[in-house]
Formats: structure tokens, C-alpha cells, sequence
């Protein structure tokens, strides 16, 4: 049984970005966090249907970045076909994603 | 009741096993899905008399409009929701592209300045307008006792939004051309105070707040939307072609296929009414007597503000009699 | 002779679940048709006798005492434990 | 530039309050629809929805998402997935598709409540989105499963549960009906839309996804993530909508219909995903437990996003968490013991390794529900079927519908039904919190009647199992739940047993 600690430190993260569907996307949307993030250490858990990909209070990924990534033509918004969900709360422009968390904890 | 021992598999859904026919795509995942018109007593799973309850018992449940079996109603363009992307993702990109090639032309800067005035004043401000038509096609949508129907009354409400986001555009863009002339500012005012748009707003604030869904429906399909396709949107299109304005009449005309479309399931719907129910001809006929003075009041004071609109009042008001003659069927 | 619903929380089962008892049984007749729908399907019969108390009480009902005796309402529930002899 | 940035003319989309003058502003928005809480129409105009779209946007990137979805469905038609996969998978899919596909339809009118009677233009844009989304859901989740109707009577019940009296499908309805078509606007935008969405379906939508991945169905793995995105956009209603209650001194009121929603939540996708991820999911394909999902989606995402929108940890905490270890082991013993009365088939799940895996995931299972799984497969051993069938109804929650389930076994029993009685009538709640959530607006609950209070009204006749299947809606013995393996899983014991002895 989990203890009251154990939990409460699962609550108390500041853990942000997307969650990938499987694919091409989800392995450039990988890629892009670490290169459009460097001072961040990005984490990336993949399993069979989905990527977390995520880093501490705010994570960006750029539409300049995902084109080089995956060699074409890329409207920001199209990551939403692949974007299942995602931690923290977000903000789409033309040119990024953006993850974040207002509060640290 | 037989216990039935040796049940074996279907072919389709339980509800369709009966038709003789193969059940199309669209009958499979849009009939009878409505499971709140099971119990009379309670539409929702919770107690009988739960506000969300009393409201459907008193505006769904209990409004003049009968039919035995609303299910029998199919949407005559048999738009499922994939369709529905398919062909509005055809339009858009048509819209779309009007827009680049238009811009790029430098199309408005060649506007009159009369028309340019006008658009502010006519125009530009019926983004209330199709908002609320919007809002009101959602309320018939949850209020409609088929799915069938809500369906067609969800994809008309999403036109209506089209055509908000049209305005918005085109309100944007023609603010870089003439940024002095209000454009995404004094809309709201206009909407509020000018009185080419008081009959107008009277007509569609009564209808939102019109509840019974008998009402809702009939009041929206047969009246307000033929006195947008017949009295806004075709004048404003005639009229546009004296001020230069090239672009609003495609710009309209793809809007109007989806009038055409929304005319159509109107249609449907009252053959299907009159198919079960003759008490409903009188019902129908009643709703719209009390609603036509207000939308034929509604276009002759926007029309009037038409500069020497090609179309009249009357005959606007003529055309919205027309469709809806159409719909009703009658001669 | 009255039809009267109780709901039964048997020692060591996992759910509570609806014993329609007659007002005139007695308490050991209770935990008799309690124990039919939990003992040997889920829980395995216990040595001495099976009791009857109101749910989360301490005091149990006399073993001859008759359910309309008892105070207990329809569909109350009890709990159904073993008492070692 | 030829076509102007979305971002310049974005807002103009959403400019569309006026101040109504030929009827009143509640006569535009009832209360009672729109559920305003006595804030203004002008102080909702600050809503700002967080995900946007619009509808050239929509149409385009929804048309790509289907094109997707169909394409691999139709790719592997062929695969055979009821044909080729374990029985439990199969019962996955019964019980999705049941569970979930008219549900998603009712999220329609859900959505249209918002549409129409939001006071936030932002909200009833997307909101308008939410309403297509809905009917995406609702179609594409019947057109999926409708070819195996052909295969099995049960997937008949895709489309058939939500019409029913079954427990489960009014355990579903008026769990729904509680969040989605029965509440004002602004309810559904804090109840659904961020109390549900944010949260719970990630859980059924993207936890099952992996599972599905892992055991071959890439066809299920791919719609339901697929779905999950529209979910992921259209959820993000609530949050604006809340930040506007709590600038406006409703906290307090927010608070209490998120932790309402979270709760009922909670307890009918420990009923819905508990079993199909730590039971039905063959163990091979399994990947995190169902309590390690809920820690990565519910707690750590999901709780963690409540607390950054400046609301406080729900005040049953502790005892949710408690719950994680427990409530679906009781709800998934439940489900297989009732099993005639349910549309899916459940898969026991508690051969040797299983119950080696669900010991290590759920330490001291076999002293608990291990327990009563000893009777059972000894009964079944010993050719004594009956014994492992209901001769009556589980006791059920007036809160959650669902039976009332705790506990068991000698060392740890621990059942704790909590009654109120009103006016003659005893209600009773499988905790404090579904209590708690009963009292907080008792005109929405009291005169329901659970399917035992119907029974015990007489509304079933005849009044026996066989009674309480028919008027649940089953027509045939081809519908029943059954042992997904034909307790076949026996053989695996009775192996180790000779092994070991």
C-alpha cells in the first residue's frame, strides 16, 4: 500500500509538456524538447501507444524545429492530430508550443 | 417473455435488424441514440423532478409537435460527421483561397467608399447575427427528440459558426485597409443602437428565448434562417457588386450552399411531420404566423438601409415566403 | 408473515448484498439465509455461531429474536459474524 | 502577406456579446441553464480559452485525424483482432464500446449546453467544436465496433447499453447525466470539461491505448488516442471557466463540483478501467497496473494542473488514495460474480501469475481478495458452477449505483455502509464521500431509485434473477456475461497445484 508521503510527492511535481501519440511526430516532438530546450533536462517515456515527453515548469517546442525534424512542411497546429494530451497548461502560436505551470511546487 | 436460448448474432444493431435493407454508414451511427427519450417520467438518470428533468418533461416531452416515432427522420443529405469534414474542408479551402488571391490583388482598396460605409454599418456587424443563430441551433439540437435531427441542428450550428468566422476575417482585413472606418470596434454598437438592426435583434433575442422546442425549431428553420438567406445575405451579394465588392458574392454563395442544405433537412423534417400527425400542419402554421411579422419587419428595416439595394423589401420578403412554401410543401 | 429486506454484510465477504427474510424468522434464521449467499461461494464457513447485529454495532440480537422484534427497518443492513463458542 | 495571421483576427470570433434589450439577460440565460452564479455577461468576457482552433483550422486537421483513424482500420481488417486476440481484449472492447460510445454522444448536448447558455463567448465557440468533436466520438466509436456484431450478440451492446436498465448503464447514465446533459453551462464546463476530461479519460483513452498497442490492436490503440486528442483541446474549457468563479469570489462553489465530479469519476472508471487493465488485459500485454496509471494521469497530471488553476486538493484525499489499492479489486469480484448481467465477458484474471503479479502490484491481495478467488476456483475445481453464480442482488450505492463493495477476507474484512434515512425511505452510500456528495444537492438525487429500490418496489417482475435480467434488458442467453475463458484459466491452477504438491 502507498503511504501518504509517497503519494503527495507524486502530486507535488512540476512536470510539463506534451503527450505524443505514437510516430514520426512524437520522435521529432522528442527531439525538438531537447534541442528547443537547452537549458532543460527533457525526460522522454515512451511505450507502445504514447510518448511523455516532459521537463521542469515549462517546455517549448518550436515549429522551426519540428520542420527540420521531420523534413517538411509543418503548421503548428497540426501537432494537434498527435497531441493526446499533455501536462501542465498550454499556449499555441504560429511558431510554438508552449508547456507550462504558473506555480512551482 | 421468451428468454431466447439460442440467440444468434446479427448482422447490424438490434434496432436495424428489422429493416430489410443493409443499414448505410450513416444509419448505423446516427439513429436512435437518444437514450432520454426512453422514460417519459425521467429523461435523465436522476430523480423525476431534477430541474435538468423538468425542463425536458415541460419543453421536449410535452411541446405541441407529436410524431410517433421521431427516429423515422433521416437527414436527406445523410451527412455523417466525417462527410461533413470532407465537405467543409472543400469549401474552406475554396473560402480560403478567395481570401489569398483576393488580398493579394489588393481587392478592398478598390472598394467604393460608399460600400465601404455600408459594409460597416450592413456587414460586418452580422457576426451577432450568426452567432445567435448559431446559439439558437444548438438549443435545438439538445432539445430535439431524434438524434437524427440534432445531428442536422449540430452541423447547422457549425455553418453558422463558418460564417462568424468569415466576418471575422473579413472584418479584420478590411480594419488594415480602413482603419478608421470602426471595423472590429463599433460592430457591437451598431448591432445595439442602429435601426436598420433593432427589428432584427428584436426577432432573433425573442427566438433564443423561446424555449419550447416546437418553437425553437420551427421558429428558426421556417422563419429566421430563410430571412437570412432571403433577406440578408442575397441582397447584401446583389448589392455588393455596385461598390466593386467582387469578393462577397462568392464569399456568399459558399455560405449559401449551406442554407441550401439547411432548407433541405427543414423539408424533411415537415414531411415527416405531416406523415404521422395531421394536428401538426396547424401547429407549425401557428409558430409561423406569430414569427413572419417579425422577420418580415426584420429585413425591411436592414434592406431599407441597403444603398439602392438591387433587391427590395418585398422582394425579400416574397423569397422567405417562397422557401418556406417550399418546405411546407404547399403550392 | 411479511416479506422483509435486509441487506447482508457477511464477515469476510467482499460486498453487501439483498436478503429478502420473512418478519417472523428468528435471528438465527436471518444469518442462516445470509450465509446461503456468501458461505462456500466466497468465504469459507467459519467454526461457531454465526450472529446478527446492526451494521458497525457492537451488540448482538438475541439468537431467537424474531426481525420484527428487533427494531430493525426494511432494508437495513446487518453485519453476519462468527461467534466462537 | 496573403492570409492574415489567426492571432489578428482571432478575437473578433469571439466579440459576440451584446447586451440584450428586448428580453432580459435571464431570459437570455436561465439560470438554471446557464448556471452563471450571478456573475454578469461582461465579466465572462475575459474567458480565455487556452487551446484554440477555428473553423477552417477544425475541418482540416479533423478531416487528417479521421483519414487517419479509418485508414487503419481499414488496413487491418483483415487482422482478425476478435478472431486472433485473447477473450479478455475481446472483453475490453464489449465493454468500451457499451460504456462509452453513447455516452460520447450524450457529451453532445453536454457540449451544446454550453454552446447555447454559456456566458463566455470563447466558451461557446469551443463548445461548438466540443458538439462536433461529441458527434465524432459518438459515430465513430459506434462504426468501429458495429462489424463485429456479426461475431457476438454482445457488441450488439455498443449501441443498445444506454437504451437499458442494466446496473451498469444506469450506474454510466446517471453518472453522466449527473456531469454532462443534466447541468447548467457552467457546470458542464467545470464538471465535464475539466472535472472528467482533463482527467478521467486519459485513463480509459490513452492508459487502455498502451495496453491495446501491446497486445496487437493497433486499430483500438489508434482511435481511442486519436479521440483523446480532441479531448485534450475541448477539456480545456474548464479551466477559464473556473479562473473566472474563483476572480469572481466562487471558489468556494468551483471547488465543490470539481471534487463532486472527480469523486463520481473515480468510482465509475474503477469499475470501467480498474478491471479491464489489471484483470481482462492479458498479462503479457500489461503494462503499468491500474493504480500506476492512476498515479501518472490523475495524480501527478491531473491533481497537479487543479492545484496550478488555484483550487486545493480534493478534502476526501486521503481516502482516494486509499481507494487506489482497493475499490476495483472489490468492483472487478463483483462484475465476474454477477456476470450473467453484464454485456462483456470478464476474464477472472487470477491464474497463478496473475495473482503473483497483482500480489506484487497490490501488496497483501491474496490475503483479501485472494481470499474469496480461493472459493471460487475451488468450487470451479470441484465441477460446482452454481456456487460461483448470484442468487440476488448486490446491495447498491444510491450515490454511484454501483454495488457496495469493501474489503474482504478474515484478517482485513472491512465494510462500512453509510445510511441516511429520509422520510421512511434508508439510503445507503459505499462511503462517506458518496454520501457526501448525495447531501450536496438532494432535490437532483433523492426520489431516483436505484435498480434494488425498483425491485424492491416491485417494478421487476418476476421478481428473481431471471426477472432482473429481462427487465435489465438482456434477450437471450447469447448476451450474458460468461467467464471470458470458459474457466478455462482452472487448468493453470490445478497445474501448479500438482506442482507443488
Amino acid at each position: 500500500m502507498s503511504s501518504k508521503s509517497e503519494t503527495d510527492k507524486l502530486l507535488h511535481n512540476n512536470n510539463v509538456g506534451p503527450i505524443v501519440r505514437a510516430g514520426e511526430v512524437a520522435e521529432a516532438v522528442a527531439e525538438a524538447a531537447i534541442i528547443d530546450n537547452p537549458d532543460k533536462e527533457v525526460t522522454v517515456e515512451a511505450n507502445g501507444a504514447y510518448s511523455r515527453i516532459y521537463a521542469e515548469s515549462e517546455l517549448i517546442v518550436t515549429r522551426e524545429t519540428l520542420q527540420e525534424e521531420l523534413g517538411r512542411d509543418f503548421k503548428m497546429n497540426e501537432l494537434e492530430i498527435n497531441l493526446a494530451s499533455f501536462a501542465g497548461r498550454i499556449e499555441v502560436t504560429e511558431d510554438q508550443a508552449r508547456f507550462y505551470y504558473n506555480t512551482t511546487l | 417473455m421468451a428468454f431466447d436460448l439460442e440467440q444468434k448474432p446479427l448482422r447490424t444493431w438490434s434496432h436495424l435488424a428489422k429493416n430489410r435493407r443493409k443499414p448505410s454508414e450513416y444509419d448505423i451511427v446516427s439513429k436512435n441514440l437518444h437514450y432520454s427519450m426512453n422514460n417519459a417520467d425521467a429523461p435523465w438518470e436522476q430523480a423525476p423532478n431534477s430541474p435538468m428533468n423538468m425542463w425536458y418533461k415541460k419543453y421536449r416531452n410535452e411541446t405541441p409537435l407529436k410524431h410517433e416515432d421521431w427516429d423515422v427522420f433521416s437527414d436527406p443529405d445523410k451527412l455523417v460527421y466525417r462527410t461533413y469534414n470532407l465537405l467543409q474542408d472543400g469549401q474552406e479551402n475554396h473560402v480560403q483561397s478567395l481570401f489569398d488571391q483576393f488580398n493579394e490583388r489588393e481587392h478592398d482598396k478598390m472598394l467604393e467608399a460608399d460600400w465601404v460605409l455600408a459594409l460597416a454599418q450592413l456587414y460586418t456587424p452580422l457576426r451577432y447575427v450568426f452567432h445567435a443563430l448559431q446559439m439558437s441551433s444548438t438549443y435545438v439540437m439538445q432539445m430535439a427528440p431524434a438524434s437524427t435531427i440534432s445531428n442536422c441542428a449540430t452541423f447547422q450550428a457549425a455553418d453558422l459558426l463558418r460564417c462568424v468566422t468569415h466576418t471575422a476575417y473579413r472584418t479584420f482585413e478590411l480594419s488594415t485597409t480602413y482603419p478608421d472606418m470602426g471595423f472590429g470596434v463599433a460592430e457591437r454598437g451598431v448591432w445595439e443602437d442602429a435601426a436598420h438592426f433593432q427589428p432584427m435583434r428584436e426577432l432573433i433575442e425573442k427566438q433564443l428565448a423561446s424555449y419550447d422546442w416546437s418553437e425553437a425549431v420551427v421558429s428558426l428553420c421556417y422563419v429566421v434562417l430563410p430571412m437570412l438567406a432571403e433577406g440578408v445575405l442575397k441582397p447584401l451579394s446583389e448589392a455588393s457588386r455596385q461598390g466593386n465588392d467582387t469578393l462577397m458574392p462568392m464569399l456568399i454563395d459558399s455560405q449559401l450552399h449551406d442554407s441550401q442544405r439547411h432548407q433541405r433537412w427543414a423539408t424533411e423534417l415537415h414531411k415527416v411531420l405531416l406523415a404521422d400527425n395531421e394536428s401538426n400542419e396547424a401547429v407549425v402554421q401557428q409558430i409561423v404566423d406569430k414569427w413572419v411579422p417579425l422577420a418580415d419587419a426584420a429585413m425591411d428595416a436592414y434592406i431599407s438601409a441597403i444603398p439602392n439595394s438591387p433587391v427590395s423589401a418585398n422582394d425579400a420578403i416574397a423569397a422567405a415566403e417562397k422557401v418556406r412554401r417550399d418546405i411546407t410543401g404547399a403550392a | 408473515m411479511a416479506l422483509f429486506p435486509l441487506h447482508s454484510n457477511f464477515q469476510a465477504d467482499f460486498v453487501v448484498q439483498l436478503v429478502p427474510v420473512d418478519s417472523e424468522d428468528t435471528m438465527d434464521r436471518v444469518a442462516e439465509q445470509c450465509a446461503h449467499h456468501s458461505v462456500n461461494r466466497r468465504v469459507r464457513k467459519q467454526p461457531g455461531v454465526m450472529r446478527v447485529r446492526r451494521h458497525r454495532t457492537e451488540e448482538l440480537f438475541p439468537r431467537d429474536m424474531k426481525v420484527s422484534d428487533s427494531g430493525l427497518k426494511p432494508t437495513e443492513v446487518i453485519d453476519i459474524i462468527y461467534q466462537k463458542s | 502577406m496573403a492570409i492574415h495571421q489567426r492571432n489578428d483576427w482571432y478575437d473578433l470570433t469571439r466579440a459576440t456579446n451584446w447586451t440584450p434589450s428586448y428580453v432580459t439577460e435571464d431570459e437570455l440565460f436561465p439560470d438554471e441553464m446557464s448556471g452563471s452564479m450571478g456573475i454578469p455577461m461582461e465579466s465572462w468576457e475575459v474567458y480565455d480559452e487556452p487551446y484554440k482552433t477555428t473553423f477552417p483550422e477544425y475541418v482540416k486537421v479533423q478531416r487528417e485525424k479521421d483519414a487517419g483513424a479509418y485508414s487503419v482500420k481499414a488496413a487491418l481488417e483483415r487482422a482478425k483482432i476478435i478472431e486472433k486476440s485473447d477473450p479478455g481484449w475481446v472483453t475490453i472492447l464489449k465493454q468500451h464500446y457499451g460504456a462509452i460510445a453513447l455516452g460520447e454522444y450524450a457529451a453532445v448536448t453536454g457540449e451544446a449546453r454550453m454552446s447555447r447558455f454559456s456566458k463566455a463567448p470563447g466558451n461557446r465557440n469551443m463548445a461548438m467544436f466540443g458538439m462536433l468533436d461529441e458527434t465524432r466520438h459518438g459515430q465513430i466509436q459506434l462504426y468501429f465496433p458495429h462489424e463485429y456484431c456479426k461475431t457476438d450478440r454482445q457488441f450488439d451492446w455498443a449501441w443498445k447499453a444506454y437504451h437499458q436498465n442494466d446496473w451498469a448503464s444506469i450506474a454510466a447514465k446517471h453518472f453522466f447525466d449527473d456531469i454532462i446533459t443534466g447541468r447548467d453551462a457552467i457546470s458542464v464546463a467545470i464538471m465535464l470539461t475539466f472535472g472528467f476530461e482533463t482527467g478521467f479519460t486519459n485513463m480509459q483513452f490513452l492508459g487502455l491505448a498502451a495496453d491495446a498497442a501491446d497486445a496487437g490492436d493497433y486499430t483500438f490503440a489508434n482511435l481511442i488516442s486519436s479521440i483523446q486528442t480532441d479531448e485534450s483541446r475541448h477539456a480545456q474549457q474548464g479551466g477559464p471557466a473556473l479562473e473566472i468563479l474563483i476572480a469572481n469570489g466562487k471558489k468556494e462553489e468551483a471547488q465543490l463540483k470539481v471534487d463532486m465530479a472527480v469523486w463520481r469519476a473515480w468510482r465509475l472508471f474503477a469499475i470501467l478501467t480498474g478491471p479491464a487493465m489489471d484483470y481482462y488485459t492479458p498479462l503479457e500485454h500489461r503494462g503499468n497496473s491500474f493504480k500506476e496509471f492512476m498515479h501518472e494521469w490523475i495524480v501527478g497530471q491531473f491533481e497537479r494542473s487543479l492545484i496550478d488553476l488555484g483550487l486545493d486538493k480534493p478534502w476526501y484525499w486521503d481516502t482516494f488514495m486509499e481507494e487506489l489499492d482497493s475499490t476495483h479489486h472489490g468492483y472487478h469480484l463483483g462484475v465476474w460474480y454477477w456476470r450473467p448481467t453484464i454485456w462483456w465477458n470478464p476474464a477472472a484474471g487470477v491464474t497463478p501469475d496473475e495473482r503473483a503479479w497483482l500480489e506484487e502490484k497490490y501488496p497483501g491481495w491474496n490475503a483479501r481478495w485472494g481470499q474469496c478467488w480461493d472459493v471460487i476456483t475451488e468450487n470451479l475445481i470441484a465441477d460446482k458452477e452454481e456456487l460461483t453464480l448470484p442468487e440476488t442482488l448486490p446491495l447498491v450505492c444510491n450515490m454511484n449505483q454501483l454495488p457496495i463493495v469493501g474489503t474482504p477476507g478474515e484478517e482485513h474484512w472491512d465494510i462500512k455502509v453509510h445510511t441516511i434515512e429520509k422520510d421512511g425511505r434508508l439510503f445507503h452510500f459505499s462511503n462517506e464521500v458518496d454520501k457526501w456528495v448525495f447531501e450536496q444537492d438532494p432535490q437532483r438525487y433523492e426520489q431516483h431509485m436505484s435498480i434494488v429500490d425498483r425491485f424492491l418496489n416491485g417494478d421487476i417482475q418476476p421478481m428473481n434473477l431471471q426477472g432482473a435480467l429481462e427487465y435489465m434488458g438482456m434477450e437471450g442467453v447469447a448476451e450474458l456475461g460468461k467467464d471470458a475463458h470458459g474457466y478455462a484459466w482452472i487448468e493453470k491452477v490445478k497445474a501448479n497445484m500438482k506442482k507443488a504438491s
